[in-house]
């Protein structure tokens, strides 16, 4: 079959190979090349589970996939139409993904009996007829990157280890993409080792030149149509981690205080951890605690001292320190909880998204303990997100749950660059206890704000306010230990109150996209934000009349969400979870109740289009 | 040293143990550390678990927090390195800090974070009602053991040594001057304190340490170290300890006859440590400062780390990747 | 003020003293001597908050209550119609709570100058006019209690302990009850020391005595009048701790197998380590963890190697066993947790009492981890409820959360002794196991029952059938570890709906009184049965027209609940928390959400009768 | 001994460790030491937590459970006491044992229970790719460290002297032949055996025991001890460790000039523990059975206790508490 040029608004491309192939480097350079011609793009990074594998077998299959076109891209897209397979494991794993009549590129040196075997192929694929589905185009890479660098001094694995860099060049030429990033990113890299550099460059050219001159190889070029190139500015592409980690430097200098990061490792949690920590923001600092007890415990000291105490851990860690967290509670202290949720129950699914944690987030402690509950929506909100959660904590003087997912930390979106001084300071109870005299008495250094119950922040060292606090029960008035029936009762009832007056400060909740004529709403909250975006706009480009809502805030709602909800008859709840959502709102706005389906996935995977829109479908056919 | 008096540091709240409990006693120590080397209550802060003994801070005019069981040094260490410059006590008990919170005291030690911490060790859970504790002894009779305990007990200060703790000491509540002194010892000290106190619970576990502590046998139960004195003991300090280097076993022998053979303490020395913290009944039990040397505290590498980041400009960190500059007067670098 | 003789159909009794004052043991001789005469009864031990607090003070009050009567008696009542107070801080403490007219009994020789400073007296309420609503009688019980033992070798300080024998013996003449059963006590108690029980014997008798022969004494008699009294068999007075114990003796006998009950000390849940451990059954061991996750986790080591795991604790402890909980439902083990309510949040009132684990026991743990949730209703009931809830984790092979509460744990019940043969066996699925053949492949051994969804429970030593088990996702068929999506959906659908289908086993729910016509349905759950029954009853008696039903199975719901709540246009739900049950209601019934109403008491008490009339009547105005 | 081979004892899940890693050879030594002592499969359970090391229960064909990170040891303790017949196997890494698990392993150590505890150490986190534990050295570069870990490392044989455990050993992962010997003393040992097993995590921690484990200068770098014999070490054994008696620390001398000064291992001594368990470079590390002592293992005395329990009959308890009898014949009792 012969290639022609493809035009499209966009693209899926996915890379796939071992572990040791260089996929994830790759894909960022593409990545990069795509930002700097002025497309729209999502990424997402696809480890294999948490053992490295062997080499070429289908369970350590490594793959970066991105989408890219000419208007706002959302997701990295369900069905790649490009794919590159380093070896056969690499394209077993990802055929039944791929659209129809997708483009296969594969290095057909690695198709040799033995990687075969392993793949698990009894006949090799490029050989029979199992491929017709598709446009496979076998390249020789390994020949070709071994004969572009038989002219230096590497060894034979080191020669290797460059084919990624010849796939670069190649593909670079088959989108038409600049190849300045890439070689002058090479450049500086390997300043030290100007062989490797001289090497590199040279695989990257070769693999370029062979498009240009390659038989045929003109049909395969691939172009996209920018419908709406991006808006002058600054841009770069951000994962979901460095998002959170410059958000928290953000909200330091925003609140002009010290953070302390406290984290024992987890997947997929650890990797905000070590961004923060590659940082060296001397304003956040990171703390490897020996555990996620600890971790929470520290926190909370930190922000006993008048540091602001961040914690982050992924679903058993966030158990772990639902006792901890109970303890920031009865003691009213600020304190910011990322939980990147991971597929459950128990170890469960560790590399694998899910959105199961939010009725842990919401109920799971002793005794009445409300939290405020956040959920960001994808990598680059995590900026906005953690800052929103950690204005709540310092405003309120209380822990907030900020929750992520998997998804959000191996993808990563183009993001326009934010001037912090367009951001408003964050306020905080230190001011208040500023106010107080020496010595004050008690019940001045427990007074509480009017408008959100928060008490002073009176810390050791700033102020000279010596009182004591803990989990005991306390007195409203002076802090002491109460063991006092009705006192318990106002601290309670005040515990509610002062959650429930988070929702006094939120913005109103409204319509990402459709109208309240629409006649059904799809109500989404965290990372399935963009796939059901784009499932509700390919809805209504076929004729649809669907609305969506995205809840930032999962506890406590907006004040408005009900007015909100209302307009509509039928509402959608996809989520990644057995209907966690659904079950907040159904006990929260029961009114509702009868207007809510739910449509639930919990398989470890992001949502595809087309399940969405099947099931928005279901929703708008039933009602 | 300070200008405040003992009686300054304490709080206005009524102090709620049992009549004739231990903890009185080492309250009263305490207060007398803090006004005796100077603190500042402003700039100090006890922490404390859940247990009898960890109600301490509320009868302390400093800051104070009453956290939950066994997480005190976790939250302590989160104090010293959200402000460095406090001063930081930890309050705990057998239970707190040997049951539930191990492995936080393990990595306290480990990474010996400027705190001191106290343990009041009175061999059983006061207060949940007098269940044996990690240090109750073997065959202990209480609620939850009523045929008797079935393990050996931890040593405090052995489990200290094997986690690597830089300051290890051991007191009695009811001896004021000695808990002051190691008290004050502790703070002086860089890095993590660890003083063990025999705390008398005269309702659950009543007179546990009467064979060590009884003023008219202690000559002969007690074991008081200095650094660089000889190790000895009896009415009239006649009693050396000496070790056999043959069988590295201990000996007693007659201090007064062949004082060269008695072994002299040295602080720093980690195997003497060990000999000392193995001492039990028969022999006489050790007090004062078992182990002290330099190290390094967490936080001053923590800060010093911090410090000399060299932290870049919040605006080239927001421009840390790859960036695709599209202004349009970008050009790319 | 002259006394007459009171007759009425039930007497509330309360004993108030120093925590030395043997408050508690002269409660339960009291009682002893209740259930001799043949009257109903229920009784509640009111301890001093967890720190033991000096003599004389209000915060060290120890009480005892006892309510008795002709009539099916269900708590231990409100408000006292009599009272006998130690020493002033114990007349203090009590006041608020006494009936008005109570007769009220006091030692007068505690009311020196020192003893009303410390209760906060400024004048001597014997002596000023302050408590003119009580008939206060006033004995030298001190004197009473020296003079007789003056007699005796005793020392002042052992003649002082003996003030409750005293009491004791007068109470007695009050009520006209039986001496017998305490003084038979006595002798065997003191058998090996004479002089001790000739002496309390004496000092029962003078007490006696003295009501016999004192001025005015006759007019203090009260009688209570037997409407219905017990039904003849043999009775104890039991508390939940110890119905707990013996009914875990009883698992172990209906399952045929070994439990191993682990737990870490903690108030008030200790109580049932206490008294297991002293029951020394062979089948029934206790082992005391280093903390809560280390006993939750060694109970489900028990029951993977065989036995029964069974792990006990309140509010934070429960907290701490969150992530092992999972472990255990992704391991499909069984599993028993019993938690004893306390007062939250955090360490919180540890020795009030509270309901507000209810959604930390549906849903605090990461992930879809649906576990069932059982509660018991009063002391006695402890015994069927942890047989209820061991049933259920032996026969769908799942951990079972069963709630306790503060009240129910310092609560006693005349409890009908059971006869263990009148109980089915339970059934477990090591029999299942047992068909298996040696080495039987994997899919056998994961081959799950049609009814229950539950595995075959192949243990080491038993079955040669070498498996592996853990907390990553696993293949349905053969229990290996999976990466694959669509086994981990199918993995959380077979894990929810195991939970679901135990509602096919659970027995339909009913009324416990009034009729489905009636315009009000009181929904309760857990230990406030006994207070809204009374409530419901006196309601209904002053013409009211209200049903009540009763939760022991709080998650999932048995399935004819919603057709049964649907009965009714307005129910209430009276909870000590902050509406957990209604809010559980609201999301799994949402139809019947219109319906509810709430009321909430969370002051670490049980509810007043009073305060739940109130409830009741103001949910049967506003409908 | 056994009639199975340890070909038998490996299950048929494919093993799935990076290749080169030292978990391999651990393995392949498990199996040798089940097949030699005639382990029964059926019998026989494997409780490991979580981590690269943690996997090993899959691939060894006995009963498995692969828990929760850190729990393995309560867990192990749990299956114990409802079945002390069964043969229990602990697999666990640096940071499951000692940075979540250390209390948990605090404790198995204190009772004493008769479980083998495997701890192998690469010192770093392996599994959640790559960040420091608590036995990396200090300065050691991780992604969670970039500047270098700021504190000392915790060694677990120090960490079980300090929590009193009755038998220490260490071993070097490709070392298969001291391996399985080790792991049958652990095995023979009634009581918890605990292992430390240095090992190389290739990924991550590349070749961080290189300094003790080169074959080439493993003379000079290792210490094995044998009980009774003398510390000895060196390509001709000539290097004797000797403790100076005066100051309580170590010298190297000439063992063949004066073999009678060099000090003879004795397991049972836990001063001689101590003093191994110090040793670290330059002196050569130490390997074999460092300690060994006897002690009731905890099960024993729990099910003593448990079987001698003159326990009454289930109608007597539930007449355990003050009996109401109405029945009409009855009389007071
Ligand atoms: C998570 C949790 N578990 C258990 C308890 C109950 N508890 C409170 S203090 C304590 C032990 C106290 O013993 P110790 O530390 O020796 O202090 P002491 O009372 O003897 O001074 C226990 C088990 C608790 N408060 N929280
Ligand atoms: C509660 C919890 N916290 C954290 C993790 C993540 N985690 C898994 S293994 C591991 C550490 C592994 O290190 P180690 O025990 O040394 O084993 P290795 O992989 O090096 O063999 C961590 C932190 C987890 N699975 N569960
Ligand atoms: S129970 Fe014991 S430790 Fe607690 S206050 Fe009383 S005497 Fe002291
Ligand atoms: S990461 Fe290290 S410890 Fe884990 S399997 Fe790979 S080499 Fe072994
Ligand atoms: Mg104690
Ligand atoms: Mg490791």
């Amino acid at each position: 079959m012969l290639h022609s040029v493809k035009t499209r608004d966009y693209h899926v491309v996915r890379f796939a190979g071992d572990s040791g192939d260089g996929i994830q480097v790759q894909g960022l350079h593409f990545t990069n090349a795509i930002g700097f011609s002025g497309h729209h793009l999502s990424t997402l990074q696809d480890f294999p589970a948490e053992i490295r594998a062997p080499v070429g077998t289908t369970y350590g299959i490594s793959a970066f996939q991105i989408q890219f076109g000419g208007d706002r891209i959302r997701t990295p897209g369900d069905t790649p139409d490009v794919m590159v397979a380093f070896n056969p494991a690499a394209l077993k794993v990802n055929l039944p993904i791929l659209e129809p009549g997708a483009l296969v590129i594969v290095d057909e040196d690695a198709f040799n009996p033995r990687n075969l075997k392993k793949a698990g192929f009894e006949s090799n694929p490029l050989e029979d007829d199992s491929l017709t589905n598709f446009d496979v185009y076998p390249i020789d890479i390994t020949n070709q990157t071994l004969q572009t660098l038989g002219l230096f001094e590497l060894s034979r694995r080191e020669a290797l280890r460059s084919r990624n860099y010849w796939v670069l060049g190649f593909m670079l030429w088959v989108f038409d993409l600049p190849r300045y990033p890439l070689t002058d990113w090479i450049k500086k890299r390997f300043e030290a080792t100007p062989e490797v550099c001289r090497a590199n460059l040279a695989v990257v050219n070769a693999g370029h030149a062979f498009g240009e001159i390659a038989e045929h190889a003109h049909v395969l070029q691939h172009k996209t149509i920018l419908q709406k190139p991006l808006e002058p500015g600054e841009y770069r592409t951000i994962r979901g981690s460095e998002a959170t980690a410059l958000g928290l430097s953000a909200v330091s200098q925003l609140a002009d205080m010290d953070i302390l990061y406290c984290s024992y490792p987890i997947t997929p949690a650890s990797a905000i951890l070590h961004e923060l920590a590659s940082m060296r923001d001397p304003r956040v600092a990171t703390f490897q605690a020996e555990d996620e007890i600890a971790s929470c415990c520290a926190a909370i000291g930190a922000s006993y001292s008048g540091a602001f105490g961040v914690s982050s851990s992924s679903g058993p860690g966030l158990a772990l320190k639902a006792e901890s967290l109970g303890l920031a509670i009865a003691s009213e202290l600020p304190l910011l909880i990322i939980n990147t949720q991971r597929a459950g129950p128990s170890t469960g699914l560790p590399t694998k998204t899910e959105q199961a944690d939010l009725l842990q987030s919401v109920y799971g402690r002793n005794g009445d303990t409300p939290v405020p509950v956040v959920a960001a929506k994808s990598s680059a909100d995590c900026f906005q997100a953690v800052i929103d959660a950690s204005r709540i904590a310092l405003r309120h003087m209380t822990p907030v749950i900020l929750l992520h997912d998997g998804y959000m930390s191996n993808s990563a979106d183009l993001w326009a660059i934010p001037d912090i001084d367009d951001y408003e300071p964050i306020e905080t109870h230190l001011t208040a206890a500023d106010r107080l005299p020496d010595h004050a008495p008690h019940d001045a250094i427990f007074e509480r704000d009017p408008d959100t119950c928060a008490r002073p922040w009176a810390i050791p060292g700033r102020h000279r306010l010596m009182h004591r606090v803990g989990g005991l029960e306390s007195d409203i008035r002076t802090g002491h230990i109460s063991y006092d029936p009705e006192n318990h009762q106002i601290m309670t009832d005040m515990r509610l109150e002062k959650i429930r007056r988070v929702a006094d400060f939120l913005p109103d909740e409204t319509l990402v996209q459709g109208s309240f004529e629409s006649a059904l709403l799809v109500l989404s909250w965290g990372s399935t934000y963009g796939h059901i975006y784009e499932a509700v706009e390919t809805c209504n480009k076929d004729g649809g009349s669907v609305a969506q809502a995205h809840l930032r805030f999962v506890h406590p709602f907006a004040h408005n969400l009900e007015v909100l909800l209302k307009r509509f008859d039928t509402i959608l709840v996809p989520e990644h979870n057995a209907g966690q959502l659904a079950t907040l709102i159904r006990s929260e706005l029961p009114a509702l109740a009868s207007r809510i389906r739910q449509f639930n996935q919990i398989n470890g995977l992001p949502f595809s289009a087309l399940d969405l829109i099947d099931a928005i479908r279901g929703a708008l056919v039933d009602g | 040293m300070g200008n405040m008096s003992y009686k300054d540091f304490a709080s206005d709240r009524e102090v709620r143990w049992c009549p004739g409990c231990g903890d009185y006693s080492v309250l009263k120590s305490v207060l007398h550390a803090l006004a005796d080397t100077g603190s500042e209550p402003e700039n100090t802060v006890f922490v404390s678990g859940i247990g009898c003994a960890a109600r301490m801070p509320y009868y302390i005019n400093t800051y104070g927090f009453h956290t939950i069981h066994g997480r005190a040094p976790a939250i302590a260490t989160g104090i010293k390195l959200g402000n460095p410059d406090l001063e930081v006590w930890v309050i705990t008990g057998d239970g707190d800090g040997l049951s539930i919170g191990g492995n936080h005291l393990l990595h306290m030690f480990r990474r010996n974070v400027d705190v001191n911490i106290l343990l009041l060790n009175n061999e059983i859970y006061g207060l949940t009602k007098g269940q044996f504790s990690p240090t109750s002894r073997y065959g202990t009779i209480s609620p939850s053991s009523p045929g008797g305990t079935l393990t050996q007990p931890v040593s405090p200060c052995h489990f200290a040594l094997g986690s690597g703790a830089t300051f290890i000491a051991r007191g009695i509540d009811v001896d004021q001057k000695g808990l002051v002194a190691l008290f004050q010892a502790s703070k002086a000290h860089r890095g993590t304190g660890f003083v063990e106190i025999l705390q008398n619970c005269i309702v659950y576990n009543k007179d546990a340490f009467e064979n060590v502590t009884a003023k008219a046998s202690a000559p002969e139960t007690q074991l008081h170290v200095t650094h660089g004195k000889p190790l000895v003991f009896g009415a009239n300090r006649e009693k050396g300890i000496k070790l056999n280097p043959e069988t590295l076993s201990l000996e007693v022998i007659d201090a007064h006859k062949t004082p060269g053979e008695v072994l002299v303490h040295d602080e720093t020395n980690s195997l003497i440590a060990k000999l000392l913290v193995d001492l039990t009944p028969p022999l006489p039990t050790a007090f004062g400062v078992i182990h002290r040397r330099t190290a390094t505290p967490f936080e001053d590498v923590f800060f010093t780390q911090r410090k000399s980041a060299s932290r870049a400009p919040f605006d080239t960190l927001l421009r840390r990747a790859i960036i695709h500059d599209h202004r349009e007067d970008a050009s790319p670098e």
